[in-house]
């Protein structure tokens, strides 16, 4: 039985960025906590674009740093922190003083951005959710909106649920450990929101720590969150989720995390880590080698290997 | 059929040869197909090899990319899934895939088909107290819903089968959807093909018409098999017979055990 | 730091049945074409258990076994057929002649039963799905129901939608590889609908090829689908899935799916064979052993093994 | 604090551990656990050793039954995940395992809090322009909406806190949401503990209400920190400070190289 070859869908994180990131487009960038897809980030604001709608369940340092260079006129997040680190300080400062440009934000909840990429990739037109009852948030987001519900409530009175509306971006960019060169891509650790937060969105650019012989994806289908029909780019950039972690190839740099809150926090410091780190470099890989291997070696992990599952062979 | 030029095969075709050989040259330039195991996937083989070399299947069960090394006898055969490129779960294959709008087209088979390309799988008879109770939908509602046509292979072209009226409706075409106000993202059926030749709409508002026959089939002997007034194209073409390349391929590369060639 | 110390959940097939399956109850068994229940439902009928709804997508032998056995009055299902090896014919009996006794058929297609179990799952009021327009389903199915969006649809008009109602059955059966004592349950190939059905229900057997170490299990935490907090009991039976396949550990029985047409044509046929195959059996040892081990022996697949992933060690 | 028996701590004891052993004790007999990082690990983890042994901590990541190398600097740590049980998609934890009801108890933190367990974890100020803009929700209004009790530890207890009228109600409790109409699966806020003492609430239609104190607070001290007026139960108890016994796990067996326990 014949088999399909599949398209070679590399290219280079540049002409990812210029091929599907447009000034004024709707950019999801997605990975919770884990693979936090951060060069494309930094590619974004070499290039720098403008006017973005930026579509982030944690907005959280890459997000700072896209405002702090004027990429990002709007925001759709559920949390805007730096992790447990402290704060933001580029998007505080957006937020709480409108200097030096205002920063549209749209709040949500965890769950509901959820349901608003589960809406999106399955193209609802609404997802229901147990949230919001009683919250201030639809005073102010007009999007949260309820829906009376078909069917009798335990009660057997009529029954209200906060529905959300599908997000669509123009472009969804996750970071994951591995793809073939069609783009069928493998993920272990948090999973997150990724594939649903690739499924919604219009077109796919997925970066990866390593490209891998088909036969490596093929030997584990269960491990392909995200299958090469939905994507678009794949562009291979090792240590490209810095300072987040790529489960089994480098750890989390929990000391990048508490620095940013002091680097944030000062706008002229801020800018001079961007001019010094993004726009002073050409690309990732410069970055990864401005930090040393000796950084490197300080995020390096060990080795737990899964143990393999037999997916049998008929005889 | 004729067997006057070396390039047409020899009157030895069958059926299923000939049904693939023809759904499958309806394939060109189609990138993802939801198909069921059987003619279909037959089809969608020899259409890899010839019209859409980029061509890819997604089965219902979840598998996308698959590399079987024996050919697979169900939509789940455990050959489909060792060594596929991905398995999906089911509301990741019909939440984001199917409905997510990512198919192209979606096959489909029927007991009854109507003039719009509705389908029949439920009942012949009363739903509640059927002379004949039939599968149900599976996952053709959605498939019907949710690709962006959907060609339908049927090997029986009779009045039962092409009825004036479906005995019931299980899954409806756009025009029924949008009548009831329901948008679908597709076309509906846009090929119907059987024994006797191709059915063809391109859309809403648009009955099946009779496209082409198959060589010595007359426009009357269709529309004598089917239950409906059938209406045919202002030129209906006559089907070009498989090809003795077409066939070579079908017979030694797609299915040389003759699993579904029967 | 310390650690859980988890619960053995491992029963025996009889106890757990005994334990959670009640005449009258809603039972749900899933497993699409792979890992299907069998012998969880043969005991079901060993024990006699009567006026039960069972719940699942791809009612199949298994289905018109229980229903043969008179233990099934109420049938939820999107597809009431034999595989593509035929008709069951007991089913069709019930519902084309009432004989011998009605059967009661909720009809839906496979993503209105998905949405079912999500919804269940999520204890949402309803689930959304873009099905059902202008079928004639909801006309025999009061259960399909419209809501109107809240948001505007694609032609600024508003937009109606079907939905269906959660599915939350008194107890789901699934059948899976491999899970630890305690129920962190293991799947690969195709995964079809379990984990949703799962929570769906207040209770959960998971029927299992093998009982392994925590350590294998832990070795690959994305590889479980069902966590330990959601099952109740786990039952250890080899080749319970017979007919149908365990990926990995024995190939499908296509010859017994032909051969259930017909013997599910002739009442006299279908009850004989149960009287010899299950209610002729202790258990599904004894069954299995009926078998014998040539019969397996053409079952039985080879090796295919996934190739390890690292999910690192802090160093 | 008293040094009087040899089974209560020395006036060592840090305001972590203090929180962190009262916590936990708060947590007998709970089953699954929603927690962040910090004192709800540290307390989850002081009760399974002691008063109930069957508890699972569930991570906002989506890590269950984490057996961690070291302790984890935060819900995310690489150290949860390898060797965990099991890792779960944000829809299966948010949908199937918060929403479908399998949390006996969240944890949570806020800003503010008011007399009926509501919190604000959005902003300062107006919402518009805010002076402190803070991160918002993340998952905290489905930890509460779904959660059958939640349980909110504050170091800080002080009338700025602890509000008459929240500025900005992000988490409603279940009284809010039951006037709007919907009814959440819990009872909200059943414990605050902070470093005067324990509040506690039953459920709706219940305020907040001060049931014990540490040792050496009065129950004036704490309405006086408290924004609004506190009643108190008919018989406010005074917290047993912690035991050698529970000091010397949390020190040697939960947290030995002092991560959170600063």
């Amino acid at each position: 039985m014949a088999t399909t070859e599949r398209k070679d869908k590399t290219m280079s994180m540049k002409a990812a960025v210029a091929a599907f990131v447009h000034d004024g487009g709707t950019v999801c960038l997605e990975g919770f906590t884990h693979l936090v897809p951060t060069a494309a980030g930094h590619e974004i604001i070499r290039q720098g674009r403008r006017d973005l709608t930026v579509v982030r369940m944690t907005a959280d340092i890459v997000v700072d740093q896209m405002i702090a260079a004027g990429c990002v006129s709007r925001l759709v997040s559920s949390f805007v922190g730096n992790s447990s680190a402290g704060s933001l300080g580029e998007l505080r400062r957006r937020i709480e003083t409108g200097e030096p440009a205002p920063l549209a934000f749209e709040e949500y909840s965890h769950y509901g951005m959820i349901c608003r990429y589960l809406a999106g990739a399955q193209r609802l037109p609404f997802h229901p959710l147990r949230s919001y009852g009683g919250s201030d948030l639809p005073s102010v987001n007009s999007d949260l909106r309820k829906v009376t519900s078909p069917y009798p409530g335990p009660d057997g009175e009529p029954e209200q649920i906060y529905v959300v509306p599908p997000v669509n971006p123009d472009v969804t960019i996750i970071h994951a450990q591995r793809a073939d060169l069609s783009g069928n891509t493998q993920i272990w650790g948090l999973t997150g929101i990724q594939a649903e937060a690739v499924y919604a969105a219009d077109k796919a650019i997925v970066v990866v720590e390593e490209i891998v012989d088909d036969e490596v994806i093929r030997s584990d289908p269960n491990r392909t969150l995200v299958p090469a029909h939905a994507v678009d780019a794949v562009v291979v950039c090792p240590r490209g989720a810095h300072p987040s972690f790529a489960q089994g190839y480098y750890d989390r740099d929990n000391a990048f995390y508490r620095a940013w809150s002091h680097i944030s926090k000062d706008p002229r410091r801020l800018q001079e880590w961007l001019a010094e780190w993004v726009l002073g470099t050409a690309d990732h890989a410069e970055y990864v080698d401005k930090l040393g291997e000796q950084f490197w070696a300080g995020l390096a992990v060990g080795e737990a290997l899964s143990r393999p599952v037999n997916y049998g062979r008929r005889l | 059929m004729t067997t006057t030029t070396t390039t047409t095969a020899p009157d030895t075709t069958t059926s299923s040869e000939l049904l693939s050989v023809v759904a499958s040259r309806e394939l060109a330039a189609r990138r993802t197909v939801f198909a069921g195991i059987g003619l279909p996937t037959l089809a969608t083989e020899l259409a890899h090899l010839t019209v859409a070399p980029e061509i890819e299947v997604v089965y219902e069960s979840g598998v996308c990319g698959a590399h079987p090394s024996h050919l697979p006898e169900t939509i789940a055969d455990a050959v489909l899934i060792t060594g596929a490129e991905a398995v999906l779960s089911m509301p990741a294959l019909f939440g984001c895939v199917l409905q997510g709008g990512h198919i192209d087209v979606g096959f489909l088979g029927a007991a009854q088909i109507d003039r719009w390309g509705n389908l029949n799988t439920s009942v012949i008879g009363d739903w509640d107290s059927p002379s004949v109770r039939l599968p149900g939908s599976g996952g053709g509602i959605e498939v019907m819903a949710n690709s962006r046509e959907v060609f339908v292979v049927m090997r029986r072209h009779n009045p039962r089968s092409f009825a004036e009226t479906l005995d019931f409706c299980t899954t409806p075409g756009p025009d029924r959807a949008l009548a009831e106000g329901i948008r679908p993202l597709g076309a509906g059926v846009t090929r119907v093909i059987t024994e006797l030749g191709i059915l063809a709409r391109a859309g809403v508002g648009e009955e099946l018409r009779l496209v082409a026959v198959h060589p010595g089939v007359t426009v009357e002997q269709v529309r004598a098999a089917t239950g409906w007034d059938l209406k045919a194209a202002g030129t209906v073409g006559t089907v070009p017979p498989p090809t003795e390349a077409e066939l070579r391929l079908l017979r030694e590369d797609v299915d040389p055990d003759r699993v579904y060639l029967r």
